[in-house]
């Protein structure tokens, strides 16, 4: 399924090292564009030909395309990056972690001791 | 001469920085995180009463990118802007830095072969805020101490060892005894416990490990630091690997540490912990 | 398994690659440095044959700023551009990089407690620049080798120390000989020899100083690696500091070394030198 | 006359360490940013405009003013530097060091081996 998880061998896990992060590089440098508000909206306005400036592989498009942030760590983006994309489209950090166990989001907050501690 | 004061481990979660600028010290979901650390926050303003503070964080895709992501990175300057993570600026004062003091670690800490990113400019993250306003008063404008930004990767592997953060805790230790001025420090080693934030195992915490490494980071720190990075991301999870950054501070102080106060709080994604040591010898 | 099959030290200077890129080889002021490089080209083309070229150099205010000034940074990239330092862009083409054996040698570095910063992106200047169309051929649009870039922090003290970098080199040496492929590895080592570019003491070179350290550097190399930055700089100018990154390249040689070639040139205000090693051991 | 040349005792000579680099951050950023086109045509245009942006003191701004390249030297600017502004105002490598030892320009080619091999 990824190679990163077959070299660290930890279930559930993509461990981001500089393989994964070299495969990656393209996504998490265009996430990190989107720090600044106007790459935002030139995000917003077009997103295709935002994503081919940043030089994403057809793989990575889709995964944006998708909203599919699992897809996206198996493909090098990294969470600390990809939450300015987030951001952008209006995902938090708990529905993407929702997304990314194959819970809706009020399954995965029954899970936790103190849901309202957000 | 420099002297180390206070040990000080803390998690960083930006849900508690929001917290506290909301204002929910009283929520009930919060409450107990902000009592938590309210004794240890009297305790360094009436005892430790600190000159610097060398605060131990990693930065999350803020000020760093991974163009050129350095190891270790020391700040070096008079003041350090509280950076804006997408959410608009917390309403925190920068935070004066003590210049002198940082070039005297430089120049200590790279002459004893420890191979830092020099940083003169510097804006920081949850990583570096979110323990400062729980542990230190301030106002609009100030705050009651100086700081020293250390940076440590924690984000792309290959990331220093565990034994290798215990080592430059060592050598900051040598460092400030070797400084000529009277500057009390206290180090402050941040992140974890555990967390896990990709991947199908995202929102995976280990309750009894954060427990077990509160007590055995005060007994038996060098072999906590021999772990393999493997073995902690297993147990406390991908971003639980972070909590290699709480050994530089362990390295800081004393063989053997007391206990001044502990807390432990695990509401959501993240075991949030607070540990306050003082050196026994 | 990786080999280390040369060893170099080499100057950067950028009127030699002006002189280069205007086909000065055959002009009387010129025509000694070019024809002092051939031998070693022609054994590095016939006998060395590498596949991997790591050169350890340092940037000169052109991709670095000192914002965020690493002590070493290790690139970890497919292919490294050629800077533009202010007067256009070179016209050499840009290098392949072995991403792969980079990121062993990062794994293996910082494994072994070399702080590194790593770099994903880099551009680079005539410290990097200089040697290499003097020691391999290249067209307008390919190099015969794969490079790895290896910056040494020479320009704002605490630098490195020199037995620091010869550690660095030690370290390299494991890691390469690690390495699984059957991969050929030349090290490089640039900077100096003597000359000083700042204060009333500019253009200060030390021709004795010069040729004795071409020698000491194969017989003794620890002795001088034990000189203290003062102890250099004095001799061989302040920016002659920077023939510690030759220690970086004599540390990745086995203890005693065969000398290939040697060559020695102070037409201006640098100590241009080559000296080219096999290892003996 | 300067510390670093205390702190380091070699005669003729500025050693950049961080106690002299903080002091001249300002020039070197200023410095550094006439590596791109437009903001050496900003300088050019209005000098006291520019160095006022970057915050530099009125000593930094007078050596400046001056072209005194050695003082600017002993105030913390870094040479690799301060070469753009030089490049920026039609100052050489050569011409630099010239004034820095106090010389002539053909005194000091003269003190050269090979003064051909520019
Ligand atoms: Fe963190
Ligand atoms: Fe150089």
């Amino acid at each position: 399924m990824s190679d990163t998880q077959e070299r660290w061998g930890i279930p559930g896990t993509y461990v981001f090292d500089l393989t994964l992060s070299r495969q990656g590089y393209a996504i998490n440098k265009m996430c990190n564009s989107l720090k600044f508000d106007e790459n935002r909206e030139a995000f917003k306005a077009d997103e295709e030909a935002y994503m081919e400036r940043y030089g994403l592989s057809e793989e990575q498009k889709q995964a944006i395309r998708e909203r599919d942030w699992l897809r996206l760590t198996q493909l090098g983006g990294n969470l600390f990056f990809f939450l300015k994309l987030g951001a952008t489209l209006g995902y938090g950090l708990y529905t993407i972690g929702a997304q990314m166990r194959g819970e809706s989001y009020e399954q995965f907050m029954s899970t936790r001791n103190v849901p309202g501690a957000t | 001469m420099g002297k180390i004061v206070a040990g000080i481990g803390s998690s960083h979660v930006p849900s508690i920085g929001r917290a506290y600028d909301q204002q929910k010290q009283t929520d009930p979901a919060w409450q107990p995180l902000f009592d938590g650390y309210e004794p240890v926050k009297r305790w360094l303003a009436e005892e430790v009463k600190a000159d610097v503070v060398i605060l131990v964080y990693n930065d999350h895709g803020t000020e760093f990118f991974l163009d050129c992501y350095p190891t270790f990175a020391l700040g070096v300057a008079d003041s350090y802007a509280v950076a804006d993570e997408g959410y608009g600026k917390r309403p925190l004062p920068d935070f004066p830095g003590d210049a002198a003091f940082s070039e005297h670690l430089a120049n200590h800490l790279v002459a004893d072969e420890f191979d830092l990113t020099l940083c003169q400019e510097m804006a920081l993250d949850h990583g570096f805020l979110t323990a400062m306003p729980l542990l230190w008063d301030h106002d609009e404008t100030a705050w009651p101490v100086k700081v020293v930004p250390l940076l440590v990767n924690v984000i792309q592997h290959p990331l220093p060892t565990g034994q290798r953060c215990y080592k430059l805790g060592e050598a900051i230790r040598r460092a400030v005894e070797a400084y000529p001025e009277d500057t009390r420090v206290a180090v402050v080693g941040t992140g974890g416990l555990s967390h896990q934030l990709n991947g199908e195992r995202f929102g995976h915490i280990n309750e009894e490990w954060d427990k077990q490494w509160l007590q055995r980071i005060q007994d038996e720190p060098r072999e906590l630091a021999a772990l393999s990075h493997k073995e902690v991301m297993t147990e406390a999870g991908a971003e639980g690997g972070e909590v290699i950054m709480w050994f530089v501070m362990r390295g800081a102080m004393t063989e053997r540490v007391e206990e001044v106060h502990r807390f432990y709080y695990a509401p959501m994604t993240t075991g949030m912990a607070l540990l306050a040591l003082n050196n026994s010898d």
